[in-house]
């Protein structure tokens, strides 16, 4: 079947023709372009499933196809593709959603005639060719060429209304917080194309493959500072990391995904929630073998997740504006995943990063479709009561809320539960400090159920239930099939995706329930399975499982601790805001309120240290370089001319003095040169 | 016959004279004559070792030494008739136009 | 093989002809004169990466330069001076860079430019020769004097054509570079008079030779001749290029220089310096730059972070743009040190590739000033609105400069980091890349910024006439810069084979450290 | 005096037909004027004394490269001397005849146009082609005798023609201030060559030199020798025997200018050379005086006095004037650098180059100045302003005339300046070598002024040339060619001044 493979690269391609054909001709084509762009996605979506099912037959892929830059004496920088079961899963999501969220854009971007359309769809072909090009890039280098071009993306789409104050100012914002983690990202690189002499991600000749061969001293590194492979190792682990936490808007480089909201909405369903974010942690996925190496990248993985989980839930409570209630849960979904890819749960991880894609597209899709409603109005303040009389919109949204607080048996409660029973096993069974960093983590992961459980249904009440509270929301805009299909489609996937993977259930009945453990724990490239990775957690990382109240018991505690937190978060919104005329209760939280609001004061010290550190350090340097740099220059030619008066003073204008000055020379130099000469 | 030394004593002598008289005087007159007795130390040397030396090349270039004074003073009455018309007066320290 | 010789007579003759021409036609006469050693040169390229891409370098493995000619000049102090120009993977692609540059350059100047146009093109062509000059000659003084022969018709473009304080800044330029050029000369020539009776031409091929095979220079002052010569040299091709601290000239130059000759300044004469420093510094003297790995690394690093801090100070645009370049060449400085395959590639490579870019930059940012007549972020907002195309192209060109993938830049500086980093020569190298590549995160600061202030947010400018779109003639020479700023960064092989073969024979210096 | 006669044969006494010219043309030019004394044709004077003076020029140049004034034994047709060895026509003499010749016929050229309103035309040309006749009979001399005729002949006629303008109170100061120090100077000149004599007892250059070496009184001879320095500084505008040469050179009619500091200049420096290394060869009377070490104090001092002066002037004559000072102090090189064991024909013919390059692109200046006057656009640097708007093509000249002297490689002055700094460096005296690039980037400067003044400021309020004066313009176009041809064609200069350099 090596037919899908042949293929593969028009998965890619094909949104960059249409990218092009929008940029150049969207003025042209009905629609704005959308209408390539649509069967562009359309046809990615078919060949990833063709592959998919190709992988499915056991077949992967790993071909270099383009010599960026060769190597004469020394590597080469190449540009290929890699499929195995993690590159199909993630090609099927990204090119899924892409399509979605060009049919919706349809009704979002089209039908409320917006212009500049061609740009945005330009945009959009743009962003899923260097997304689905990420997803399946053979070596990191070239992940990281796409990953900064997803950046790119991300930047003229957040910006797409250009002609306002805020969305360029939140476009550079995360331009720039992605680019300095994306800093870290490429001094990573580089160090591991010094270290490994390549950055394949797969095969005998790849980075993670010959670290391990380092590791059991069966192959020779460079490393640099005189450090041990080991240590070397976690260093270049975290170096890529600062890049992961930059685009998967991991604590302390969150803080644009927010401000991201000022982009048209189906960009932030797409970019800022189902795809780019995910970038990161699939970039973790993806070079598994070589994060497994190193138990302390390990435990900082998981301790960053874990507290952003938390630390963004906890922000997401106060929102008053839908979008934004959507960004903090953004961020801290995906701190569960880093969560699990730390705590040494790969399959969870990526079990999370599935279901979250379906079911945030859903949401911000939900979200947008309310908007539309809403006639751009977000606040949800100004909202209630519209299940009602968007009752598509409605059901879906519920459905995607129910997934993203984890109730049984939506797709977020089957995954989220694995993540955090990985966490909980693990950080029982490992030793060390790896073992209480798990554990800690597992504790901010638990405690963020109930607030995600609570901040999402709050969401839900304020919007949906209630009695409306302004005119617009009591006569809202209608929305067309193009805004419901997609909600349609994505309402049932959030509802079943979880059925994917049901650990628990499995174990409770016995029953063989967890495909995609089997479909990523096999596959042609061993290298990237689950299975390997977790023989190396085990025998390098220590990374070991712990079951207190034996094997199912622990599992269903699990689940159970974790839906009841979950219900319990559920309970309380609805206590709140189940009511007809809802009131604010953030008051009650005090002082905390103010630094919730704030966002505990995160955007404001980013902010001081451009304007405040930055800033005035180059407004110092300019001061330097003007004063004293250049007026050294300057002071040379001014000694040099002040010189020049000095001598021509000399010439008095007086033939007397002349003589005089001729003479006193003369005599001068006959004592001179009598002395050397002897003549005295 | 007297030694040469003192020939070149009286020469020098002469020759700082000329060198005084230009260095103090400010009349122009007074400097071209002070350059005069300039020349003619040279003129002493030449003569007085022309005879020490037995050869006339001494003498023969004194003559010529003296036939160039005597143009050099033609060409500077000229120039100090000039300097008198334009500056109504033959003080060479008048002439300060152009100076630095 | 005439090549260079057509190239250098047929620039010369059209300064000449440009120069007594009509004012009314001097433009577009100039500008089909141009085209034509654009043309040649774009085929002898060709000819090049068909033919001689694995040639070698033209001082180390002389034979191999390609459209060689020599010609006995003057004898001279006991030296025998010859024409002898000659190409090679490094200089071949600087010297399209000049011609196809050049031209864009003057069509760009068909809007700025009104007064005395005759003279004004006629000097763009003097420099163009000049530039085709410095980058094929072989022998020492064929090169320097058309080394120098860059700097006249630069100070009169400035001075004549410039800002409102260009004549400071004309003369600033000038002294300021000559005296560089001076000291460089001296270096140079203390180098030759070490070598002594080994050489009797002062053809480089046969000087780079006999210094790579080991020469005994001796000493001076109690200093090894060769470190003399050695830093002498650096300090008059940092000027050049410019680095920290003597870069003061440059933002000077480039705000006061109209447009057109600020994209000539940025895009070519910059890479005179390190180009000059490739050639006769790491070439000639590989060994003393081993030596001083660390000082020469430092100020390329240097320059990387205070040039973009800079930057981030300014408020003109082509003051920013003027700074960040300082930054850019810093990284060539950095990758030239490492002695790296890649690393002295990159640098190369970014050559060109910043030439494109910085090139593009200021035709935009010009193309935006004619419009517009002010350059200052603060005094605009908005101008995406009005003129969507050159905006379009503005923030691509500023995407290029952060070293956006797909772009040339991104290959040049991440051959230039790939390569420092494992440099063998310098300690602690991944210290120094480390730092050095934090620039890729404040030129995104400073370019994002001056972008969200003055092309996006809600359009605002005083003016009392309406801004509209470009003119075509203007916008051309963007796409085509753009379009090869592009392709180099999706095949960078394009130019970088050449250059890596051609720099590799550099690599190979006897008793690294 | 029957050996005199025998010498004089045919073949010999033609070698000095090119001084013969020059002295046969200014008769001439006195036959004409007494022919016709009023109408003072200005076009049949300068004609014919540039035909005279380009004659020579010519002359010279196919002397030189007939090979006349090389030895037989290198190919040549041998060192003609004459007059019992008072005079040698040689490679050296001939060189500095022919910068001579051809600054006199530029300068005669442009005066053409120069003199349009002026009286006393025929005595003008006179004046100029005997001091010229002076010039290259210097060139020649073999004697000191013959050198203090020659240098008075070259002299007394400057003094005339500096004071030439006799209502311009400018002038008539400068004829004054070159005048007096001129006398004086001659007067240390004779007495140092009468103590040389004392001595000696022998004048011409080989005797003296023999003299030297059979064991003289140092005491006398080096105060001698010093003297002969300060004559020689003097002639060269050399400090500190310089103070005449701003202000002759401001207040001189520009032409005369240009001839002083260009070919008056030249015929200074070929004294030095032929006196000081045939007469005073540093082996023998290095153990009276150190010349050397004379002349490496005073390159020094000159060339830092002369560029540093420059280099805050207002008018463009005088900043020309002082940098001619500064320039001195380069040529200066070619002594300065004759240490031991360095090959003198580099160190020399480095000098002399630098002076023929010099003699083309200085005048020009010079005659560029002229032009301004003409014009009557003022003196200073200010009223240069936007020259290049109305007269671009002299501008360029100019340009060309300035950046050479500044040593960019623009002209040939560039090569000229790299073979001193190149004679420097071979001889080991660094401080010369820094000097001259110190300076050098400092001259950079002040030239770079005019540049500015005439190509980038705007032109004053009607600045409104209507007059291209054909013979200045000639003259101006065609020193600036010729500069700027040095550059590439500077093989010949070099030729000729190093082989030149070899046989003194």
């Amino acid at each position: 079947m090596a037919g899908a493979f042949t293929y593969a690269p028009a998965i890619a391609a094909l949104p960059f023709v249409s990218f092009l054909v929008a940029l150049f001709l969207g003025d042209r084509m009905p629609k704005g372009g959308a209408l390539a762009g649509i069967a562009a996605t359309a046809g990615s979506l078919l060949l990833s499933a063709w592959v998919a099912l190709t992988v499915a037959g056991g077949a992967t892929y790993n071909q270099t196809l383009y010599t960026f830059i060769e190597g004469i004496d020394t590597f080469e920088l190449t540009l290929g593709i890699l499929i195995d079961p993690l590159t199909a899963l993630m090609l099927l999501i990204v090119s899924l959603i892409a399509f979605l969220v060009h049919v919706f854009s349809l009704g979002y971007m089209n039908d409320e005639g917006e212009t500049g359309l061609p740009r945005y769809y330009a945009g959009l072909g743009l962003f899923t060719f260097s997304m689905l090009s990420f997803v399946y890039a053979s070596n990191i280098l070239m992940a990281f060429m796409f990953f900064e071009l997803v950046g790119l993306c991300s930047f003229l789409l957040i910006g797409f209304w250009f002609r306002e104050a805020a969305p360029p100012s939140a476009a550079k914002k995360a331009f720039l917080v992605t680019r300095f983690g994306d800093y870290f990202f490429l001094v990573g690189v580089v160090g591991i194309f010094a270290t490994f002499g390549t950055g394949a991600f797969a095969g005998a000749e790849s980075f993670p493959a010959i670290a391990e061969q380092a590791l059991n001293g069966e192959a020779e590194v460079t490393t640099f500072f005189g450090m041990d492979p080991q240590t070397w190792f976690t260093v270049l682990g975290l170096l890529v990391l600062g890049g992961v936490m930059g685009k998967s808007a991991q604590f302390p480089l969150h803080t644009w995904l927010p401000d991201a909201m000022e982009g048209p909405t189906p960009v932030s369903a797409l970019i800022h929630a189902a795809t780019m974010v995910a970038a990161g942690v699939y970039l973790v996925a993806r070079m598994y073998g070589f994060y497994a190496l190193s138990p302390t990248a390990l435990a900082i993985i998981a301790l960053v997740g874990g507290f952003t989980a938390l630390f963004a839930a906890t922000m997401g409570v106060v929102k008053q504006e839908l979008k934004q209630v959507l960004a903090y849960s953004t961020i801290s979904q995906y701190g569960y995943m880093m969560l699990a890819l730390g705590a040494g749960g790969y399959v969870a991880a990526v079990f999370h990063l599935t279901t979250h894609a379906m079911f945030k597209a859903l949401l911000f899709l939900g979200a947008g479709s309310v908007i539309i409603a809403m006639h751009h109005n977000e606040n949800m303040w100004d909202m209630g009561g519209l299940k009602d009389r968007m009752p598509v919109t409605y059901w879906t949204f519920l459905s995607g809320s129910l997934a993203l607080a984890g109730i049984v048996p939506f797709a977020g409660f089957w995954s989220k539960d694995e993540v955090l029973f990985e966490a909980l096993i693990h950080g029982l069974g490992s030793d060390g400090g790896l073992g209480t960093v798990l554990l800690a983590a597992y504790a901010m992961g638990l405690l963020s159920v109930f607030f995600t459980g609570f901040y999402t249904f709050r969401m839900v009440f304020l919007t949906f239930h209630g009695k409306p509270r302004t005119e617009t929301a009591r006569k809202p805009h209608g929305v067309g099939w193009n805004v419901k299909f997609p909600l349609a489609v994505l309402g049932v996937l959030a509802a079943t995706i979880g059925f994917l993977n049901m650990v628990p259930l499995e174990k409770l009945t016995g029953i063989h329930l967890s495909f995609l453990h089997d479909w990523l724990a096999h596959g042609g490239i061993e290298m990237t399975t689950s299975e390997t990775y977790g023989t190396l957690l085990h025998d390098v990382a220590g990374v070991t499982a712990h079951y207190p109240l034996g094997e199912l018991g622990t599992t269903l505690a699990s689940a159970a601790v974790s839906l009841g937190l979950a219900l319990a978060g559920v309970g309380t919104a609805w206590s709140l805001y189940n009511v007809d005329e809802p009131t604010e209760h953030t008051d009650k939280l005090g002082s905390l309120k103010t630094v919730l609001m704030h966002n505990y004061y995160q955007d404001e010290y980013q902010v001081w240290l451009a304007t405040g550190v930055t800033y005035p350090l180059a407004r110092a340097a300019d001061k330097f370089d003007q004063g004293v740099v250049d007026g050294v220059v300057n002071g040379v030619s001014s000694v040099s001319l002040f010189g020049g008066g000095r001598m021509r003073r000399l010439q008095s204008g007086v033939v007397s003095n002349y003589a005089t000055l001729i003479t006193t020379a003369l005599v001068v130099l006959l004592v001179a040169f009598g002395l050397i000469g002897g003549w005295f | 016959m007297m030694p040469a030394e003192y020939y070149l004593v009286l020469s020098a002598a002469v020759f700082c004279i000329g060198l005084f008289g230009i260095l103090t005087r400010e009349n122009a007159l007074i400097f071209l004559m002070s350059v005069e007795l300039m020349l003619n130390a040279a003129n002493i040397n030449l003569v007085a070792f022309s005879a020490q030396y037995g050869n006339l090349t001494g003498q023969v270039f004194s003559l010529f030494t003296m036939g160039l004074a005597a143009a050099e003073v033609a060409i500077g009455i000229g120039i100090i008739l000039v300097l008198y018309r334009n500056f109504s007066d033959v003080n060479v320290t008048d002439a300060t136009t152009m100076r630095w | 093989m005439v090549m260079i010789a057509a190239l250098l007579g047929i620039t010369l003759l059209g300064a000449v002809v440009t120069f007594f021409a009509d004012d009314r036609y001097a433009a577009r006469l100039a500008t089909a004169i141009s085209s034509i050693p654009a043309l040649l040169s774009v085929w002898m390229y060709w000819q090049y990466y068909q033919n001689f891409q694995e040639a070698g370098n033209a001082l180390l493995t002389p034979g191999e330069a390609a459209f060689v000619q020599q010609i006995p000049w003057i004898e001279l102090a006991g030296f025998e001076l010859q024409y002898y120009v000659g190409l090679d993977g490094v200089s071949m692609p600087l010297l399209t860079l000049t011609t196809v540059l050049t031209t864009l350059a003057l069509v760009s100047s068909w809007t700025p430019i009104s007064e005395r146009q005759n003279q004004f093109y006629g000097l763009m062509l003097l420099m163009e020769a000049s530039l085709i000059g410095v980058f094929a000659a072989l022998d020492f003084f064929l090169w320097f004097v058309f080394w120098e022969g860059v700097l006249i018709p630069m100070y009169f473009l400035i001075g004549v054509w410039g800002g409102p304080r260009r004549k400071y800044a004309a003369i600033k330029f000038f002294v300021y570079t000559n005296v560089a050029s001076l000291v460089m000369f001296v270096g140079f020539f203390s180098l030759v008079f070490g070598l002594g009776d080994e050489i009797s031409t002062l053809g480089l091929p046969a000087i780079a030779q006999a210094l790579r095979g080991g020469a005994e220079l001796g000493s001076l002052f109690g200093f090894p001749l060769a470190t003399v010569a050695f830093v002498l040299m650096f300090f008059g091709f940092a000027v050049k290029v410019p680095v920290f601290p003597v870069h003061t000239w440059l933002p000077d130059a480039h705000v006061e220089a109209p447009t057109p000759v600020s994209v000539m300044l940025a895009g070519v004469l910059l890479k005179m310096g390190t180009y000059a420093l490739l050639r006769f510094n790491f070439t000639m003297l590989g060994d003393v730059a081993q030596t001083l790995a660390v000082p020469i690394a430092a100020i390329g690093v240097l320059s990387v972070i205070y040039g973009a801090m800079l930057a981030l100070a300014q408020r003109d645009l082509k003051r920013i743009v003027a700074y960040s370049s300082i930054s850019s060449m810093g990284y060539v400085i950095l990758g030239l040190i490492s002695f790296q395959e890649h690393g002295v590639g990159g640098a190369t490579f970014q050559m060109i590739s910043h030439g494109l870019i910085s090139g593009l930059m200021f035709m935009a940012v010009g193309v935006i000033y004619n419009e517009t007549h002010t350059r200052m972020v603060g005094d605009m907002s908005g101008l995406a609105d009005r003129m969507p195309w050159t905006v379009g192209i503005f923030v691509s060109a500023a995407f290029g400069y952060m070293g956006l993938p797909l772009m040339s830049g991104f290959a040049a500086e991440v051959l230039v980091f790939l390569g420092s980093f494992q440099s063998t020569v310098l300690p602690y190298a991944p210290l120094f890349t480390g730092v050095a590549m934090f620039g890729i995160v404040v030129v995104a600061g400073y370019l994002l910024w001056a972008m969200q202030r003055s092309v996006f947010g809600p359009y605002r400018l005083e003016t009392d006439y309406e801004v509209a779109g470009a003119p075509f003639h203007d916008v051309a020479p963007l796409v085509v810069l753009l379009l090869l700023v592009i392709a180099l960064g999706v095949a960078p092989d394009l130019s970088y084979r050449m250059i890596q073969h051609a720099v590799n024979p550099i690599l190979d210096v006897g008793g690294g450290i | 005096m029957t050996q005199l006669a025998l010498q004089m044969t045919q073949s010999s006494w033609t070698a000095l037909a090119p001084t013969l010219l020059l002295g046969l043309s200014a008769l001439a030019l006195l036959l004409v004027d007494s022919i016709s004394p009023e109408e003072s044709d200005s076009t049949l004077l300068a004609g014919v004394a540039g035909l005279g003076s380009l004659a020579a020029a010519v002359t010279t140049m196919v002397f030189l490269f007939g090979g006349r004034g090389l030895p037989t034994e290198q190919g040549g047709q041998g060192i003609v001397s004459l007059f019992g060895d008072q005079i040698v026509v040689d490679q050296m003499s001939l060189f500095f005849t022919f910068i001579v010749a051809s600054v006199v016929t530029l300068v005669v050229v442009a005066s053409s146009d120069y003199l349009r309103d002026h009286r006393y035309k025929a005595e003008y040309y006179t004046l100029v082609l005997l001091a010229s006749t002076g010039m290259s009979l210097l060139a020649s001399a073999n004697s000191l005798a013959i050198a203090f005729i020659s240098l008075e002949l070259a002299s007394l006629p400057s003094f005339a023609l500096v004071a030439f303008l006799k209502s311009n109170k400018g002038s008539v100061e400068a004829g004054l201030k070159y005048f007096l120090i001129g006398a004086l100077s001659s007067a240390v000149f004779a007495y140092g060559i009468s103590l040389v004599y004392a001595a000696t007892g022998a004048l011409q250059f080989d005797a003296v030199a023999t003299a030297i070496g059979e064991g003289v009184q140092t005491g006398v001879l080096g105060i001698g020798i010093l003297m002969i320095v300060g004559g020689v500084a003097y002639k060269t505008a050399s400090s500190p025997f310089h103070f005449w040469a701003p202000e002759a050179y401001e207040g001189a009619p520009a032409p005369i200018s240009a001839f002083l500091s260009s070919a008056s200049k030249a015929a200074g420096f070929v004294l030095a050379f032929r006196v000081f290394l045939t007469a005073f060869p540093v082996d023998v009377a290095g153990a009276a005086i150190d010349w050397v070490l004379v002349f490496q104090v005073l390159a020094i001092v000159t060339m830092f006095v002369g560029n540093f002066a420059a280099a805050t002037q207002e008018k463009v004559k005088r900043m020309l004037a002082y940098s001619s000072i500064g320039h001195a102090g380069y040529v200066l090189i070619g002594l300065a650098a004759l240490t031991g064991g360095v090959d003198q024909s580099q160190v020399l013919g480095a000098g002399m180059a630098h002076l023929l390059v010099y003699g083309f692109m200085n005048t020009g200046a010079f005659l560029f100045v002229a032009l301004a006057e003409y014009w009557g656009v003022g003196r200073t640097f200010e009223d240069y302003n936007g020259l290049a708007t109305q007269a671009p093509l002299a501008c360029a000249a100019m340009t060309v005339f300035l950046f050479s002297l500044a040593g960019l490689p623009i002209g040939g002055g560039f090569f000229s300046k790299f073979t001193l700094l190149m004679a420097t460096v071979n001889s080991g005296t660094w401080l010369l070598g820094a000097a001259l690039i110190i300076n050098s980037a400092l001259s950079l400067f002040y030239y770079t002024r005019v540049v500015k003044a005439m190509w980038i400021e705007d032109p004053a309020d009607g600045l409104e040339l209507d007059d291209y004066p054909v013979g200045l313009y000639t003259a101006v176009v065609a020193a600036g060619v010729v500069t700027f041809l040095l550059l590439p064609g500077f093989d010949v200069v070099i030729g000729f001044a190093e082989s030149a350099a070899s046989l003194v």
